[in-house]
């Protein structure tokens, strides 16, 4: 071994940085239709081969083609546009209000709307998502109430979450949306756990455990998915592969040579690999692995490989690590140009309705800022002190009640 | 009635809250099949199936985060975690998800999980084997932290724990697992047959957490004590003949702050006793609400008596420990200074 | 000498140590190419390859251990946490080997890691973001636990740490990057810019760790601060006008018990002051070594200001915050009792 | 959807427990030779059935057979049987003085000892072993003295480690053996960081990271493995899969439908399964491994499949929760055995002098324990109380300072 090199180390680098021109040559995106559809109660081991293919049911066109193709009324399909533009709305009028000093905070999940639209209205009542900020669309999807989100957002005296928590950092049970916090990775064993209750207790409420693909590299995700294929628990790991964990690639998480898909294998687990930005192909892999789960087959892994178009919140300027153009050259489209081409296509919506849709859509907005504002934005309005002091146990003890006296309240 | 070591105790508080509540699952690592290192869970999987009791994966963060989820669905899970030098892996899952689910979700979620595990040292154990790491969970808001020293206690608190909707963290002196062990290793070892904390009801029965006990009155001095140290201050107070009255906090959170502040306003003096490394440790809280609460009837300083500001060191866990005879120096400085 | 705001002077920092010494290495989640949430390091790797300044995989953990791998292998790295919240994740690592590997392995291996990261609040970070964890590290025996509250110290503490054999854990209040922020949220907010300890040093140069810097002189009473409550305690006494003596302990462990001692024999009384949450907080262990160790001084007892024992909520985080008004009837308090 | 099943928790089981039969049927054991050995530096994508295989050399007649085949000198293979040897002898006995009080804990590895034998020999002295409580073979592989280990386990005098430490959580750093703890997992990342820090300087070093089967489930063993694959580290992670972790089985460690080895895939490393009982195979896969790191290829996993014969340790019966002849009906072997045979049928050593090695090993060990002895057995002697309160810090601060004056030292 003598003349051997001397060991290197190795930084990754993403293909672009800001100065260099925007590529994404270095992905192979396969055409819509071409990937095998298992029977989703076989055998993991026979599903080795999907994660590092590339699920699409949508093609140029705007086609469903493949055995992907998910039976979904047009009815379901105009909920799922309807979930994206309202985000897309919701995201644009709030950005502005940060902007505007009406908040402290903010995050848009721009160019990734599909994948909690088409999720919250495949899965039912019953079943319980784990999400990132960066799904908000689940509870547009759900109809959750805007102006409870704009509350929240301006921590103000009618917030849901009595000024406690960080905007967006919502929590909504009622809506299968468990609560949010800033840590990332820490809920997806709760999921899990979540899961794990509900088959124990013989129900039929399966979890949906949302990661950013940065997130996968935190032990909490390893400990999720053990957990998962062990007690083979009713759980569909989504990680949303968005390219950026703020300013940091995917390559930082460790699959320059593998995809995230590719993990459920050493658990033993299906992994599909799937087009985000493609609405059906969302439904269709969540469908599929919701059959899954909720015939004791246990856990699937999906990565949806998607863009983050925004910024990564409200304190973040993208253009500082990433070419300002490279949004543009995502080679995968806009979810909800996708999907509106083709419902177009399908004789089931026309730019008439697209835009009475945008012009209430921007109208049931505006009205909910308006009565969050009315309520007060941040810093003028508040729930009670005392609400500082509830919620820390079941029941305050002495020092709480001490605490809150010595503040005056 | 029926004498039990404290491990049985521990055992029997599991088995009726098996037997009364669908909700109450117990897992850990070696706890289902085997029954646990320690045998806390002996039986308990042959007696209420494997989907009570069972294995998990050594992953401490995976076994609190799976127990949170189960929490939130609905259940009342009773994980272990084999020692308690094995639960910092766990650290954030307890501070930054457990402790803090239902107030920011504004109560729509909530974790009513115990986390049982054996603390402390005096097994020749080593360093990774004989911590106590109360302090870093008593800071944490949200959090209670539970501590027991006899057998009625330790059954009376895990039931009173496993009850309540917040998230308890239970440490069990795995010293005291069969007898009351007072610090003085050289002697024959104690059993817990023939004591009275030993005597243990049948069935069904709370120690509220937040109460603490009083493990022997006295009139000159206050010695706060908790766990494995509640029997190694009373060692010390036999000793040296001082009339000192040993407080068992039983829950240093929540605390029982009136006992404290009664006691020491009665005696005027206080010895803060712990097994935890001195430095940042839980006395220096117990020695501030004292000093904060009592200034005025003080007659000494408060003292602490603590492990030395090393990790646990296997060869000389008798001179780390704080026996007796530390706990006696102290008491005597304390009762000379006035 | 130039002048810096905090940030700069971190910065500078670890520039000037980079170039000095090739053993160091500068990572952490975004920390590399885009120089940091808060851009301490920006401009490193432009400045010295991205072999010496590097982003990761977000995972705390993971960041510890390779560091403390490293630091075995010879290198001294400087590895970032990105919020103090999120260390917790690394709490494992940081306790149960940076802090041990040097004892447990009867000195063959040690950890000569300076672990940076952003603490507490006033910046509407909510719950995860506004935290200071400084307690649960100050009670691991092993750590060494730094909080400047200027730039002239940030930086000649950062060069210290680095340059230290033992795992330090570097705190930065980041209400302090851009301003010597006194808690006065309502008022104009200061900048550095014509502070005296803004005054930076060119090139390298060491403040020592473990000597308190006392930050005004006075003779009524003492208060005991670090990091961005050193400001705020001088601004409660400009608000009371008494006369208080305001020790920056700038680092916790280890602890100029010295400068404690002396200044509080001489006040007669102390005050100390936190942001982190109060109970088993910190100021536990100062108020008791005050109490042991001046109280044949002391005319009051030692009183405690600190973070309620909450979470950090965001909408109330001006009253959460313990401000001048709280800090200053304190001191009133203390000042009457005599 | 109205008929389906309720959910059910799955919880898993071995085959056998006690007052079952002992049984390996569900294993699938290939013969030896049968698995291609592609070219070290090639891709890891282009290696993805590995995991599912297993690397087996020596056949049942104690023949070194196929790619796999490993040139080692009849001289580093009777090193290897020494080694393993004198790991059996030194467990034997100091297992017996555990129980004669003269320590407070042991832990042997029989059956597992070719895996650090072969690695200790194949590996270079400036690499470094982060080693398990499992591989004492390591040391005794690379000579460490006798003596010294003794005086460790008895916490005697002349402990090396100065009284500090449980019995066998040794640090040799000049034999490249890395600080040992009782906390599972956590120097997984160490491992990683060194291989990283000599990547960096341009140096030679690699290092080998060994995690038991059960301990994969920990957070760590996912954060060492994504540093590893995002920075390329030269490091080889060793899974020795014994089976068990204390009472529990493989499964409840995730792999009831894969393989510690198919965790590679995920990570976008190549994933080595290898007969650990056989210590050709050993040898092979970690030179193949060491190949590829040395050529800034990166890292490797490779799962040894081994058997844990005896209980966890000295505070463990495994009769409480398997059949007591399972090591017996093992499939593997025993792993002294075949090299052995091996050896003996290459002419390379008979039975005479296997006599002469068992009968000097036996004397060394019997010397080094009197020796031991001799300083003084657990509490009978120790290290100055001084040491107590060393090493805490490079130097001690004044908490330390006086508290050893308050110890009296
Ligand atoms: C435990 C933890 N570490 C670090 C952070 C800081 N942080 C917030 S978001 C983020 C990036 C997450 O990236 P990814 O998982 O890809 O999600 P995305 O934002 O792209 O949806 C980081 C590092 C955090 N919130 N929690
Ligand atoms: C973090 C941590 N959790 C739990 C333990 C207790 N423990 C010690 S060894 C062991 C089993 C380990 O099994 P495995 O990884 O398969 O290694 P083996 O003993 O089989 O070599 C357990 C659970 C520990 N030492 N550290
Ligand atoms: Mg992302
Ligand atoms: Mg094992």
């Amino acid at each position: 071994m003598a003349n051997r090199p001397p060991l290197d180390l190795h930084i990754p680098e993403p293909p672009a940085r800001p100065g260099d021109a925007a590529t994404f040559d270095h992905l192979d995106i396969p055409g819509a239709g071409l990937v095998r559809r298992p029977d989703p109660l076989g055998n993991a081991a026979d599903m080795r081969d999907l994660p590092f293919e590339l699920i699409r049911v949508l093609d140029e066109d705007g086609q469903a083609v493949g055995p992907w193709k998910p039976e979904l009324s047009p009815d379901l399909m105009r909920k799922g546009l309807r979930a994206m533009l309202r985000t897309r709305a919701f995201d644009d009028r709030l950005f502005r209000a940060h902007r505007q000093g009406k908040t402290s905070f903010y995050m848009k999940s721009t160019g990734e709307e599909a994948i909690p639209a088409a999720q919250a209205l495949v899965l039912e009542s019953g079943d319980m998502c784990f999400p990132t900020y960066r799904v908000m669309g689940w509870l547009h999807a759900r109809d959750y109430p805007l102006v409870d989100m704009v509350n929240q957002i301006f921590s103000n005296a009618d917030d849901p979450l009595r000024g406690r928590q960080l905007p967006i950092l919502f929590s909504a049970r009622d809506y299968g949306f468990y609560s949010l916090s800033g840590n990332l990775g820490t809920r997806l064993g709760h999921a899990v756990g979540w899961a794990m209750a509900s088959a124990y207790r013989g129900q039929d409420g399966i979890a949906l455990a949302y990661s950013g693909e940065g997130t996968t590299a935190e032990g909490d995700f390893h400990e999720a998915l053990t957990f998962a294929a062990v007690y083979r628990a009713p759980v569909i790991f989504a990680v949303t592969n968005n390219q950026w964990a703020i300013s940091s690639f995917a390559g930082l998480a460790g699959t320059e040579n593998t995809t995230f898909a590719g993990r459920a294998i050493g658990y033993g687990l299906p992994g599909l690999r799937v087009d985000g930005n493609d609405f059906l192909a969302v439904a269709a892999a969540t469908q599929w692995a919701a059959e899954r789960a909720r015939a004791n087959k246990g856990a699937t892994l999906i990565e949806f490989f998607t863009y983050r178009v925004a910024g990564h919140s409200t304190s973040d300027d993208p253009t500082r690590y990433r070419p300002r153009e490279e949004g543009e050259s995502w080679p995968l489209g806009d979810p909800v140009e996708r999907l509106r081409q083709h419902l177009v296509r399908l004789g089931e919506w026309d730019a008439r309705l697209h835009e009475a849709l945008l012009a209430e859509l921007d109208a049931e907005v505006r009205a909910a800022v308006r009565a969050g504002e009315a309520v007060g934005t941040l810093g003028r309005s508040k729930p009670p002190l005392a609400e500082m002091f509830e919620g820390v146990f079941a029941e305050p003890d002495w020092r709480l009640l001490e605490q809150r006296r010595e503040a005056g309240v | 009635m029926a004498e039990l070591n404290m491990i049985r105790a521990i055992n029997d508080a599991l088995d009726v809250m098996l037997a009364r509540d669908p909700a109450v699952l117990v897992f850990g690592e070696d706890v289902g099949y085997f029954g646990g290192v320690f045998r806390a869970t002996d039986g308990l999987q042959a007696h209420h199936g494997a989907k009570r009791c069972f294995d998990t994966p050594i992953s401490e963060g995976g076994i609190i985060a799976a127990a949170i989820g189960m929490g939130a669905q609905g259940l009342r899970p009773v994980p272990e975690i084999q020692f308690a030098d094995y639960i910092l892996p766990a650290y954030d899952q307890l501070v930054s998800e457990a402790a803090r689910l239902r107030y920011r979700s504004g109560g729509e979620f909530w974790a009513p999980i115990t986390v049982r595990s054996p603390y402390g040292g005096g097994i020749f154990g080593g360093q990774t084997h004989s911590q106590s790491p109360e302090a870093i969970f008593a800071h944490v808001t949200g959090l209670k932290t539970v501590i027991p020293s006899t057998p009625y206690d330790a059954k009376g608190l895990l039931i009173a724990a496993i009850e309540c909707d917040d998230p308890v963290i239970f440490l069990e002196p795995k010293r005291l697992y069969n007898g009351p062990f007072d610090g003085r290793h050289e002697r024959e070892l104690a059993t817990w047959t023939g004591h009275a904390d030993a005597e243990v009801p049948v069935g069904h029965y709370r120690v509220p957490l937040g109460e603490a006990r009083i493990a022997r009155e006295g009139e000159h001095v206050t010695i706060l004590a908790y766990g494995t140290m509640v029997h190694v201050a009373l060692a010390a107070v036999e000793d040296t003949g001082i009339d000192a009255e040993v407080i068992d906090l039983r829950s240093i959170v929540p605390l029982d702050i009136e006992a404290i502040v009664r006691s020491v306003s009665k005696t005027g003096r206080c010895v803060v006793v712990h097994e935890a490394s001195r430095f940042g440790g839980f006395g220096g809280e117990l020695s501030s609400l004292v000093q904060e609460r009592c200034f005025y009837h003080l007659e000494a300083p408060v003292e602490r008596v603590a492990g030395w500001d090393t990790p646990y060191p296997h060869a000389f866990e008798w001179d780390y420990f704080p026996g007796p005879a530390r706990i006696g120096a102290a008491l005597c400085r304390v009762m000379e200074n006035s």
